[in-house]
């Protein structure tokens, strides 16, 4: 391949509510088994990117520990590999990152020593699966300076949380509108950029020189004009996880039959780190329907509609509906959660109900002690 | 300079005949157990949790899928630069080339494997057993009785004793005698064929044995070294010790799994078992399915019912199939409406729509009732049953049958259907 | 092993002068062919402590670098592993590390997540090789709070940049003068410590309270009286290569037989991550006395009582004496180099002279272009 | 599902027995080369830096310095959770067992490993030459041919074709007719024993030719392929490529490397080499040493002299002794004041002092003159040579020799002192 991969994953965002607290955005735990992260990262490999940065800061002990063996993307280490860039000081600079743009240039070096022509920068909450050399081909047949990769709004999802493009017949795009507060088009940025290598190196340069630090906003909006900047446009499933809702949403999607052939079952796959949890146990009095289940979960209950994640617990008399249990939770018996998005580690106290109500989606957040099993 | 203390040798050659079909194609601790985990598992997961990360593995029958799941070891922590798994087999040396002989004998062809870390103790390992076990336990026992060689032994019920090697110790558990299942036990102390070898005594012992025809652990060395004074000790283990050696033992030991509280208990925190997985996506139950009292691998797709079974990883059971009481491994595809009746099915089989298994009365098998027994029905790995053939119990299927392989659709109780394909 | 281990490799130093300006004092090369952290990362796993983290902040690339695989060091990930923390932001913190002791408050998790009952809390800057063991068992044997390993002040070395120790007659430290501006005593701390978990994350909560961040400032000292804190002395090779000066000598140390045998020969080994050079290549005109050559040199020139680390190009006619080379430096034609060290990665110009004179270490950084080779 | 585009099988089972008493306890391609690389390190670092991660590596003679030398890849990035490099000896089949009995029968015994993979092309290669070679370039060709079969050829001058087997082309490089050892050879370019097989062809080939004893690459599949009307092209590949099967030639590259400008250049930095090191301390040259012209591995002494030689990792060379024009493998210590003249030291050598190797006139080897020639004096690994020997040219000494084999110390020209002894 002939192109380096950034991830940019150091985000957090208010609207992911309580959920952000705990982690960053990329390592949010998606349809059972996987980090938002993965999709990203396999695409990479799946492409044949064999040298990828991530670049990460806010609350990142949990991305960083997902991230500890470059293994399970099977990215090597000597023709490239994987590298976790967190923010350090140096004589020359002493801040944490100060945006998209300031992350990669304050990681310049990783640019600079790399000899691929091109890059292909990724946002890590994003959960799709792309072919990056196809992207790459159109760029280089285009000769844009910038592709962008762009998706039609999802359904459901309001389209002033992103950038909103507009393009000429040859898919130029003449303007990018950055969470407008209102939206003219539906075409949005799905946060996957190509560029050439040493184009963006000068962008990074001159960007910090002017004391601008983010990418969209100061590189990409600032020179829609000036350079060759073109949509590639995709129209296969694409969502963004960055709000509560969206990452409700896009888990319960997994429970629809043509989501889960094509993430689970048609190739390339998506990889991710492997636990170590024995199989799923039903025991007597289990009740499970149209749900996902991972490994590790003990079920004594009523699940409908609904994904436990890795090493859940569900007491005696228990129902569990429409709801997404993060991994390593605790439910005591007779409980009833609808609508709830279980916090990962929480322990929900026996004979209580948790319900999100007029539509709205409740995050539970239940440190409670817990019980040996 | 390498130096570990304590290396393992793990002896995974044996095919295991007992299981039937289901090692045609596999050496025996490369069956898969418990819905996600193969034999070699156990042993392997114990060494690493055991602080044992130098692990010799010596493989001889049909060692691919032995080395496709070890690999370089990465589940289980043992894909180490100095030390981690080492698969083993026999070589061709520049005068006699020859096969692994016996158990003592594999471990002598490789004296140049564990004279290379340099250890002061070598821990000898079986891959056929179900067991947790902390071989540093054992090892402190060891060291504190200077011992040469230690045993670990298992307390069974008298009554079986006579069914085992037992050991007679003095009270400070020195092993005066050996028996070898003695009609009438002194003992009840059985030998899990387990032994910490203190690695000077190994080595002079393998080396004045190495003329030796067929050289065992149990038959010749042991004996050799306690003949001649060497300090022998049983150390005593009092956990779940299972062997899965017939196709019984295999299937009893799977279900007792899925009892409310398990006596093996793999969901422990503490005592993890480690093995490969390729599969990462969850299971999906859909809203058909009814599950009741089961363990299911990841990726395993539901739409019919299951009682009491134990599934493997990436397995179908598709609309109205039942499957009760049975064991199906990874990639198995159960068609719609197929019935499963305390079955054994081997990964990659296909059984088509509205077959039944398991029916009928027991009537002992033909051809191999030592084997085919315990009412089962055994089918090995990538079979091909086809749509609507009724099976009965105490039967074995193996390979690409059609319809017509069936008498009136029929494979009556007792009877084996093996039919050699054109499988590379 | 009932420890976990810590190794403070944060720190910076205006003493190193111009050599702290490329990477933290732990990734500092040594001897040839090691860093300094392997020291510290070499005992912890000759002392059978499987789990270590490496905290660091400070100019922290190249040390990340080198920690990239913890496989060099043996360490497992299953039963323990090298852990690396960079600082992070979180919704409490958005701070970098104020202090050693902050730098391990930030990781508490780290400490609470673990089961072993002792800490071996090493700094990432020392040359030495220790049981901890052996400092363990004494400091269970005197049931002390806290046990500082010590050392007499190193030959040529002047206490006052050391935590100097005065103790009774059963070891017991009476108190600790940090950097005193006059040293009473000879004894110094070596930076390493034991403890035992649960007090270290009291006494790490205590002080992150009351806003105090250093670890032997605000913790050790302040509680030499009330703890009952234990000196345990070794009297083989200790040095800490926090100067300039310290540094150049520590490295000419390896010239001498016996500390080239106790570190290269003497069981146990000291390891460090492998790098892909060649073997040294020697062309007519090399005459090499009393020197340590690494792999990947090609030498065309005389090299005396020096230490060349990997990759050096020495050309013809040069002539390099009592001198320090790091790694990847060219050094052109009929170059002149006498009590100098050379920082890495620089390009000497043929026909120049170098020389540290006044007894004094020269350091030369020079980054011209280089010719190829 | 797993998918790779091209793995590679490397052939890595011979002996090599014109290397003497240097492949009498370890297989060719383990020979160490170039003071810290051992064969095997050039097709293994041309895989990574060609892409390729996933190698299968077959083994059959004496694997055991190849097994520990590869371990699970680490040095060549090749330690991979899906891939990675994998040792493949003959294993026992539940019907018949035999080792591998030529080239294409060792890929035939494994068929199964190559389709885990799922491959679309496959590479072939031999662990028996140094050089460094794009087979990633090698695939393209093959590609843009839409060939079946490339054989990378090399041009020899065409004095020399008659030795090698050539092949004759059209303008396209596709080859129309093979000539093995042509007395009038018609064409100058040699096959260099390295193939791309699209999978399928192989695989049918292979199936196809089961049943041929001793099936080989050159005289069975190619041929067999050949005149089926498969496409067969010649790709061309213009670098250093140094055959190092003879005690000659392994003497005549290593010594290429230490000209100023090498030929072959182990410094580049854009196509490295890797290698397992142990050893990490840097070499330590003394005041009393000179040095010149040479190679030197890590961790080596030298009080001595040396000129114009390979000298190895962790080597001793003491105060007084002299070595010249000679390879001096891992950890050999030479004692003070030997001499050593134009001689190949394996690994773990030790010369006692005074000792002088390679003096006299030159005298050919009585009982293997094809093998001990070239003036050399060849030390197997382990050798002990007493102090104060004089050992003449064309000599090969293996074994734990005492002064008393030396007839008045002395090993005249020409003769060869086998010493067996009690090594395990």
């Amino acid at each position: 391949m002939r192109a380096v991969g950034i991830i940019l994953a150091g985000g957090h965002n208010n609207k992911m509510r309580e959920l952000s607290n705990k982690r960053a955005i990329a390592a949010m735990p998606i349809a059972g088994s996987f980090r938002a992260i993965d999709f990203a990262l396999s695409n990479m490999t799946n492409s044949h990117i064999q040298k990828v940065a991530v670049i990460t800061q806010y609350n990142s002990k949990s991305l960083n520990e997902h991230l500890n063996s470059s293994k399970w993307w099977d990215f090597g280490r000597k023709q490239g590999g994987l590298f976790v860039f967190t923010p350090t000081i140096t004589p020359e600079n002493s801040y944490w990152y100060r945006g998209t743009a300031d992350s990669m240039y304050q990681n310049i070096s990783f640019l600079k020593n790399s000899h691929e022509p091109y890059v292909v920068i990724a946002s890590g909450d994003c959960v799709y699966k792309l072919d990056y050399n196809k992207v790459l081909e159109y760029h280089i047949d285009k000769k844009a300076d910038i592709t962008v990769v762009c998706s039609k709004v999802p359904k459901g999802e309001e389209p002033n949380r992103f950038g909103i493009l507009n393009k000429d017949e040859d898919n130029r795009i003449l303007s990018i509108d950055e969470k407008p507060i209102e939206a003219y088009g539906e075409l949005i940025s799905t946060g996957v950029y190509i560029i050439r290598r040493r184009l963006l190196i000068e962008l990074l340069r001159k960007a910090n020189e002017e004391e601008r630090y983010d990418f969209v906003k100061d590189i990409l909006v600032r020179h829609s004009q000036v350079k060759q900047i073109y949509a590639y446009e995709i129209d296969t499933y694409w969502s963004n996880i960055a709000t509560a809702e969206a990452y409700y949403k896009t888990n319960m999607d997994f429970l629809k039959k043509e989501i889960r052939d094509y993430f689970f079952h048609e190739y390339p796959d998506i990889y991710s780190k492997i636990d170590d949890y024995p199989p799923a146990k039903y025991n007597q009095g289990a009740a499970v329907r149209n749900s996902l289940i991972s490994s590790g979960c003990i079920i004594n209950g009523t699940i409908e509609n609904s994904i436990l994640f890795k090493k859940v617990y569900v007491g005696n008399n228990c129902t569990i509906k429409n709801s997404i249990i993060l991994n390593d939770v605790y439910i005591g018996d007779n409980t009833y959660i609808e609508n709830c998005i279980v916090e990962s580690r929480d322990t929900i106290r026996a004979n209580t109900t948790h319900i999100g109500e007029d539509g709205e989606v409740r995050i539970v957040v239940e440190k409670n002690d817990r019980y040996l099993i | 300079m390498i130096k570990k203390e304590m290396i393992a040798m793990l002896l995974a050659g044996g095919q295991g005949s007992r299981l039937g079909v289901l090692t045609s194609n596999l050496a025996k601790p490369a069956v898969t157990f418990g819905g996600k985990y193969r034999i070699i598992d156990f042993p392997l997961s114990n060494c690493i949790n055991s602080g044992i990360d130098t692990v010799g593995v010596l493989t001889q029958y049909q060692p691919l899928r032995l080395n496709t799941h070890i690999g370089i070891g990465i589940p289980w922590d043992l894909d180490r630069n100095i030390g981690g798994v080492s698969i083993l087999p026999p070589y061709e040396k520049s005068q006699n080339s020859e096969w692994y002989t016996g158990t003592a004998n594999a471990i002598y062809q490789n004296m140049k494997y564990m004279e290379y870390y340099n250890p002061e103790y070598v821990l000898i390992l079986g891959g056929d057993h179900i067991y947790k076990m902390d071989y540093e336990a054992m090892l402190d026992f060891h060291k504190a009785n200077q011992a040469d060689i230690t045993l670990a032994t298992i307390p069974v019920p008298m009554e079986e004793a006579s069914r085992f090697g037992v050991v007679i110790t003095d009270s400070n558990k020195q092993i005066l005698e050996f028996e070898e299942k003695p009609e009438v036990p002194r003992s009840n102390l059985a030998s899990m064929g387990i032994y910490i070898f203190t690695w000077k005594v190994l080595k002079e012992s393998l080396i004045a044995l190495s003329e030796q025809k067929g050289c065992d652990f149990g038959k010749h060395v042991i004996p050799f070294c306690h003949e001649r004074g060497d300090r022998v000790f049983a150390y005593e283990y009092n956990g779940y010790w299972k062997d899965v050696g017939t196709l019984g033992s295999y299937w009893e030991s799977n279900m007792e799994l899925i009892d409310l509280v398990p006596i093996f208990n793999l969901y422990e925190e503490f005592w993890k078992i480690y093995t490969k997985t390729d599969t990462i996506p969850p299971q999906y139950i859909a809203d058909s399915a009814v599950i009741d009292r089961a363990i299911i691998g990841e990726g395993t797709n539901i739409y019919g019912e299951v009682y009491n079974s134990v599934i493997g990883t990436g397995v179908t059971i598709e609309t109205g199939a039942v499957v009760r009481d049975s064991i199906i491994m990874k990639g198995t595809v159960i068609g719609e409406g197929a019935l499963i009746n305390k079955a054994i099915l081997a990964e990659g089989v296909t059984v088509g729509s509205g077959a039944q298994l398991g029916i009928g009365e027991e009537i002992p098998n033909k051809t191999a009732p030592h084997i085919y027994s315990f009412g089962l029905v055994t089918v090995a790995e990538d079979t091909i049953i086809p749509s609507d053939v009724k099976i009965g119990k105490n039967t074995a299927i193996a390979g690409q049958t059609d319809f017509a392989d069936y008498a009136d659709g029929i494979l009556p109780s007792g009877e084996s259907l093996i039919k050699a394909g054109d499988r590379l």
